[in-house]
C-alpha cells in the first residue's frame, strides 16, 4: 500500500451521473481499487482501476452519494490524496483459455483492466454488460474494440437484448469459456454465479473503513470464514460467497 | 536540536508517546509492509477474546463530519491465536511496547485472557477493555459504573503478576473520575481513556440505520475536546499513568493531550484516513516542539 | 410540489420543524434586522435564571475542527425583563411559537422563574435546562440524576399550568433513558435533548485552558451522531415528544434527526458560524424532501 | 448584518507574518470588522476593516494561529464568506477639531478608515504608531500622506523613537488634540489611557463566537456593566473600560 498525491487532469460525465477520473502521478498504479480522499469527508472512497498506465490512471464513477457528487465538482488540476495498491483483484491466470466477463453498471470498470491483462496473456475474452438503460452504458467501444465477444443488455431494451445480462448470454450462440468474472450489483452476480455453469469469480462491495486490511469494518462471512472485503477480496471465488 | 521523545510508561520506556490505538491498526502485520514499524511508541493490538469472533454484520463502518462510526463488534481470532502467533510474528518485526487489548463478556473470560497475556513474552502492558459500546453484555456494562469497573480490575489484577494493567474506560458515563478512582483503588496500573461514544446514524433514502448494529462507536477528530476535558479530569483525580486517546491526529493534538495529563497518546480513527497518520504525527512532533521551546517531552505531562 | 412542513409540539402548531437552540440566537430581537423572524417555527430564547447574570469571565469561546466551546455561563438579564420587556418586544414581530428557557440553581429558582413563564402571555413552551455544564451546582447537576431531574420536573410542573413544560437534558450521562423516563413519570409534557457536552482546549503555547472556565460546553455538527442516537433511544423509550438538538447543520440533517424520532429540531452552533443557518435549512427543506419523496414533513417521525 | 461572498484580488506580504486582503463585492461594506470564513474552520475570524470603497475593502492580518495561516495561503480568486456591517467602530463625531489616534501593530488598521473619515470632516488629524521593529511597520505612507501629523516608536529604535508609543507621543512638539483614539494591544491602550488627558476612546480584542451581537461569547465587565465587544463595541469610551 502507498499514499500519493495524484493530479486530475480528466474528471468528464460520460453517462447519465457517470464520470471518468484520470488521475496523473508518479509511475504504475496496481491494485484492484484505490481509497481516494475527497476533500471536506472523512473517510476515503474505495473506486475500482478501470484502467493504469504509467503514469496515469483511470477511475469511472457514479455519483451517488454527497461525496461522489463532490468529487464530480473538482476541476482538472485539483490534487487527491490516493491510497494505491489496495485488493485482491481478479485472477487473470485461473482462465486457461476463453473468459466470459460479466459486468453491471459500473462493474464494468474493473474488468476493463482483467479484459487488458487476459488479452495479453493471449486469451479468448468475450465481454457482457447491463445496463438499466441506454444512457447509462459506458465502456461499449473499449471493449468492443479489444474482445473477442460482445454484448450488451438493457432492462429497456434501449440497446442491445432487452433484459438482463443473462438473457444476453443466453442468446449468445457457440460461448465457450472456461472461467468467467463478474463484477456489478450483488443481486447480478449472485444470479449469474448460480446460472453459470464451472468455476468464477466475484467481486464483491462493502462500506469500508481502511480499505487497507487492518480494521476489520468490511469483513464479511464466506464459506472459508471471515474474510476482509479489501484485502482478501474484493474479488472471491464463486463457491466462497454466501450469498 | 535533538529532542527527547522518550516516555516511560510503568517502567517501560517508550521511544515516543504515539502508539496506534486498539482496533485501528489490527495486529500490527496488516502494516507492516508499509512502513517501519519501529517507529512507533507502542502498538495496543486489536481486542482480543477467548474465542474466536466474526463480530457484527456489515454494513459496520458510517460516516460523519469530522468523525465515524464503527460496530466491528471485536471481531478477533481469540486470545490464543493471539499469544501463540500473532504477538511473535509482531515481535519478529518489532521492538517497541505492545500492548494486549482484551475484551470479555464475563469476569472469567477477563481473568482467562489476562492470564494467558501474562505469560507471553512478546506482551508488555496489557490493556483491560471494559469500554467497547458494540457488543451486548459485554464490555461498556463493566465501565458504566464504578463497582463493576472495580471488580474486573481486581479480577484481572489477580492473574497478571508480570505484567501492568491499563483499564480502558468509556467516556459514555456521568462521572470518568469514579470509575477511574475506582479502578485505581482496585490496583490498576494505569488507565486509557477514552474509548468510542455511543453514536448513530441513518440512511434517509432508506429510512433504515446505516450500521446494521443500529449504532455504534463514535471517534475521530470530532471526540477530541471531550476526550480531553477526561484526560485533565482523570490524570488531576489519579495517581497511576494515563494513555490519553480519542480524536488525535496531529503532533499538535499529542501534545495538547500530554499537558492535559496523559503519558503516552493513542491514535485511533484516524489511522482509518490515514494509515501514515502515526509514522506522520511522530516526524512532526520534534519541529513542532521546537516551536513550542520544549526540549524534553516528558516534561510537559500534566503542565495544565 | 407544495411540501407541508407544519408539526405539532404539544397541542401548538409550528409551521416548520426548525427552531433555534437556547443561547445560540439571544432573545430573537438581536437578529430581527437579518431577516424575517417569522420563517422560523419556533425560537427557543436565551436561558434565563432569577437574577441577572453576568456569566463566566473571558475567554468564553473556543474552536474545534467540526464545533466549538462555550463557557457563556448564563449570563443574561433576568427572569423580570425577560416577560415583561425581552418577550414583549419579540411579540411585537414575531408571531411563531417562543419557547423561553429556565435555568437555576435550586428548586426554589426553577419554581419561581418557571411559574412565572407560565403567565407571560408571548410564551407558549416552557423549557427547563437541566443541563448547563457552565455553572456551578446549577444546571447539570440536577440533569444528571433521574431522582433530581424528577424532582425539578415536579416542581416546575406545579407551578405551570397553562404552558407545556419542555425538559432539557444533558448528554454527559451513562443512560439518558432513565433520566428521560423520570422526567417524564413526573410530568413533562416533552422533552428537549441534548445540550452540550462537557469539554476542554488547551492553548498549547501559553500551557493554560482556552476558556477561562477551563472546561466548557462542546457542541456543533462534530456531536451530531451521539445527539441522533440519544433521540432514537429517548423516542422510543418514552410517548411525549421529544424536540432533537445538537449538531444540526442541514436540511438533510433535520429529516435524520426527525427520522430518529424528534417532532421539532434546534439548530444550535451553526447558528454562530452562520447567522442565517435557520432560515437557509428551512428554504432548503422543501426540495430535500421532493428527492426524497416526503410530502408532509409529520409522517417521517420517528420512523427508524 | 449582511452575510456574503467576496473575492480575494490581492492577499500579500506587507510587512513580518503581516498580510495585506483586499476583498471585492458588492457594494460599500460598512462596520467597524468583518466576521471571515476561513476554509477548514469552524469559526469565523474578526478582522477590522482598514479601508473601504464602493466594490472592494481592505484588512490588514497577522498570521498568528492556524486560521491565519491557512489564509495566508489562500490564492487570488479564492471566494470568502464575509459577514459585514458588524460591531460599533469610532465616533468621529466625538472629536471637535483635533484628533490623535495611536495605534500599535495591526491596531493601525481600523485607525485608517477613522483617519479618512476624520478628515473628510475637516478635522486635524495626528497619529502615532507602535512597532517591536521596522519590518513590523504597517500604513506609514498611507497615514503620512493623509494625516498633519505623523510619528512612529519602535521597541528597538530602528525606526523613529525608540520606545513605546507614549515615548513618541510626550515627543511631539506642540501636540494639540480635543480626542484621542487608540487600538492595539490591551497594555498599550490602558497605558494610553491612563497617560493621556482628555477624552478618548479604545478598540477592545475577544474571542468570539457570533461576532454579531447574539451569543453573548464576548461579553466583557464594564464601567457599565457587561458589554458584547462584538456589538456594544469593539470601541468603547476610556472611562467605561475596566482594564
Ligand atoms: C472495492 C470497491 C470498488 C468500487 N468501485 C467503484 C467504481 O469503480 N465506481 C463507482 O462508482 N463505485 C464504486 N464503488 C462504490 C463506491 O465506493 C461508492 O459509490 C462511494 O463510496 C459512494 O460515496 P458517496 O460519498 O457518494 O456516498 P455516501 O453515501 O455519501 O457515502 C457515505 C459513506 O458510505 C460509503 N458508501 C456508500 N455507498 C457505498 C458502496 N456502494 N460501496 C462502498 N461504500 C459505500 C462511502 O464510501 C462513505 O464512506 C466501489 C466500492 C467498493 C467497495
Ligand atoms: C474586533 C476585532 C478586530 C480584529 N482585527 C484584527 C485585524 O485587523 N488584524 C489582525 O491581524 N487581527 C485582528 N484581530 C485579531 C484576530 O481576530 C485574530 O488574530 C485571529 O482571529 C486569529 O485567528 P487564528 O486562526 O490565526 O488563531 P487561532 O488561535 O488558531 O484561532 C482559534 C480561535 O481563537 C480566536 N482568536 C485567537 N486569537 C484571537 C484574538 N487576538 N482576538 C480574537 N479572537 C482570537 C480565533 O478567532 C479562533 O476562533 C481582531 C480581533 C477582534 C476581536
Ligand atoms: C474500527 C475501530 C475498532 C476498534 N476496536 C477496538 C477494540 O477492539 N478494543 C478497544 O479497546 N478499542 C477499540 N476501538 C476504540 C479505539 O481504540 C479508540 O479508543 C477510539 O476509537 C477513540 O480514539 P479515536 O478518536 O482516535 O478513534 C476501535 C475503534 C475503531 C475506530
Ligand atoms: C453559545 C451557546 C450558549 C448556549 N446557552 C444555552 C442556554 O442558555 N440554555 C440552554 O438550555 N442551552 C444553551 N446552549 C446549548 C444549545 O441550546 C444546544 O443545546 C447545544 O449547543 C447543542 O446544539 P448544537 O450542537 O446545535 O450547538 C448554548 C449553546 C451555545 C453554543
Ligand atoms: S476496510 Fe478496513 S479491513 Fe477492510
Ligand atoms: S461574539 Fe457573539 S455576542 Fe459577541
Amino acid at each position: 500500500m502507498e499514499k500519493q498525491l495524484y493530479t486530475i487532469t480528466e474528471n468528464r460525465l460520460v453517462a447519465a451521473d457517470t464520470y471518468r477520473l484520470v488521475l496523473s502521478g508518479k509511475g504504475k498504479v496496481d491494485g484492484e481499487f484505490v481509497h481516494l480522499e475527497i476533500p471536506g469527508f472523512y473517510l476515503r472512497r474505495p473506486l475500482s482501476v478501470c484502467d493504469s498506465e504509467e503514469g496515469r490512471f483511470t477511475l469511472l464513477y457514479k455519483t451517488v452519494g454527497e461525496g461522489t457528487k463532490v468529487l464530480a465538482t473538482l476541476p482538472e488540476g485539483t490534487q487527491l490524496s490516493v491510497l494505491t495498491g489496495l485488493g485482491r483483484g481478479f485472477d487473470a491466470s485461473a482462465c486457461s483459455r476463453s473468459a466470459l466477463l460479466v459486468g453491471g453498471g459500473l462493474g464494468a470498470a474493473p474488468l476493463y483492466l482483467l479484459a487488458k491483462e487476459l488479452k495479453r496473456q493471449g486469451k479468448k475474452v468475450t465481454v457482457v454488460l447491463g445496463f438499466n438503460k441506454a444512457d447509462e452504458i459506458v465502456l461499449a467501444n473499449e471493449f468492443k474494440a479489444l474482445c473477442d465477444g460482445f454484448a450488451i443488455a438493457t432492462l429497456d431494451g434501449s440497446v442491445g437484448v432487452k433484459g438482463f445480462v443473462t438473457d444476453a448470454i443466453k442468446g449468445m450462440a457457440g460461448l465457450d469459456y472456461d472461467y468467467f468474472y463478474t463484477c456489478g450489483p450483488m443481486i447480478m452476480m449472485k444470479v449469474v454465479c448460480e446460472a453459470l455453469s464451472g468455476p468464477g469469480e466475484a467481486s464483491l462491495e462493502e462500506r469500508m473503513g481502511c480499505g487497507a486490511g487492518f480494521c476489520y469494518g468490511c469483513s464479511v462471512q464466506t464459506q472459508n470464514g471471515p474474510r476482509r472485503v479489501c484485502k482478501d477480496g474484493p474479488v472471491f471465488k464463486k463457491e466462497e460467497i454466501l450469498w | 536540536m535533538v529532542k527527547d521523545l522518550s516516555v516511560n510508561l510503568c517502567g517501560k520506556s517508550l521511544r515516543n508517546p504515539v502508539v496506534p490505538a486498539s482496533g485501528t491498526f489490527g495486529f500490527g502485520l496488516e502494516l507492516a509492509d508499509s512502513f517501519d514499524l519501529n517507529v512507533l511508541g507502542g502498538i495496543s493490538l486489536k481486542g482480543s477474546t477467548r474465542e474466536a469472533r466474526y463480530g457484527n454484520p456489515v454494513p459496520r463502518i458510517a460516516e460523519a463530519q469530522s468523525g465515524m462510526l464503527n460496530a466491528v463488534g471485536l471481531q478477533n481470532p481469540g486470545i490464543d491465536v493471539l499469544v501463540n502467533s500473532k504477538v511473535p510474528a509482531l515481535r519478529k518485526i518489532y521492538n517497541g511496547c505492545v500492548i494486549a487489548n482484551i475484551s470479555g463478556f464475563s469476569l472469567d473470560e477477563y481473568r482467562e485472557c489476562c492470564a494467558k497475556a501474562d505469560t507471553c513474552e512478546g506482551i508488555d502492558i496489557i490493556e483491560v477493555n471494559i469500554s467497547c459500546p458494540n457488543v451486548h453484555n459485554g464490555g461498556m456494562a463493566f465501565g458504566t459504573n464504578p463497582n463493576a469497573a472495580a471488580e474486573v480490575t481486581k479480577a484481572v489484577r489477580e492473574v497478571c503478576s508480570q505484567k501492568p494493567v491499563f483499564i480502558k474506560l468509556s467516556p459514555n458515563v456521568t462521572d470518568i473520575v469514579a470509575i477511574a478512582r475506582a479502578c485505581e483503588n482496585a490496583g490498576a496500573d494505569g488507565l486509557t481513556l477514552v474509548n468510542t461514544f455511543l453514536g448513530m446514524r441513518i440512511d434517509i433514502a432508506r429510512r433504515k440505520p446505516i450500521l446494521a448494529n443500529t449504532t455504534g462507536g463514535y471517534s475521530g477528530a470530532a471526540i477530541f475536546p471531550i476526550a480531553l476535558r477526561m484526560v485533565y479530569q482523570v490524570a488531576h483525580a489519579c495517581s497511576i499513568p494515563v494513555m490519553g486517546c480519542g480524536g488525535v491526529t496531529s503532533a499538535r493534538d499529542v501534545l495538547e493531550m500530554m499537558m492535559a495529563g496523559a503519558t503516552a497518546v493513542q491514535v485511533g480513527a484516524e489511522n482509518l484516513r490515514n494509515p501514515f497518520a502515526c509514522p506522520e504525527i511522530i516526524e512532526a512532533l520534534p519541529l513542532e516542539m521546537e516551536r513550542l521551546g520544549i526540549q524534553d517531552i516528558k516534561e510537559i505531562i500534566k503542565t495544565v
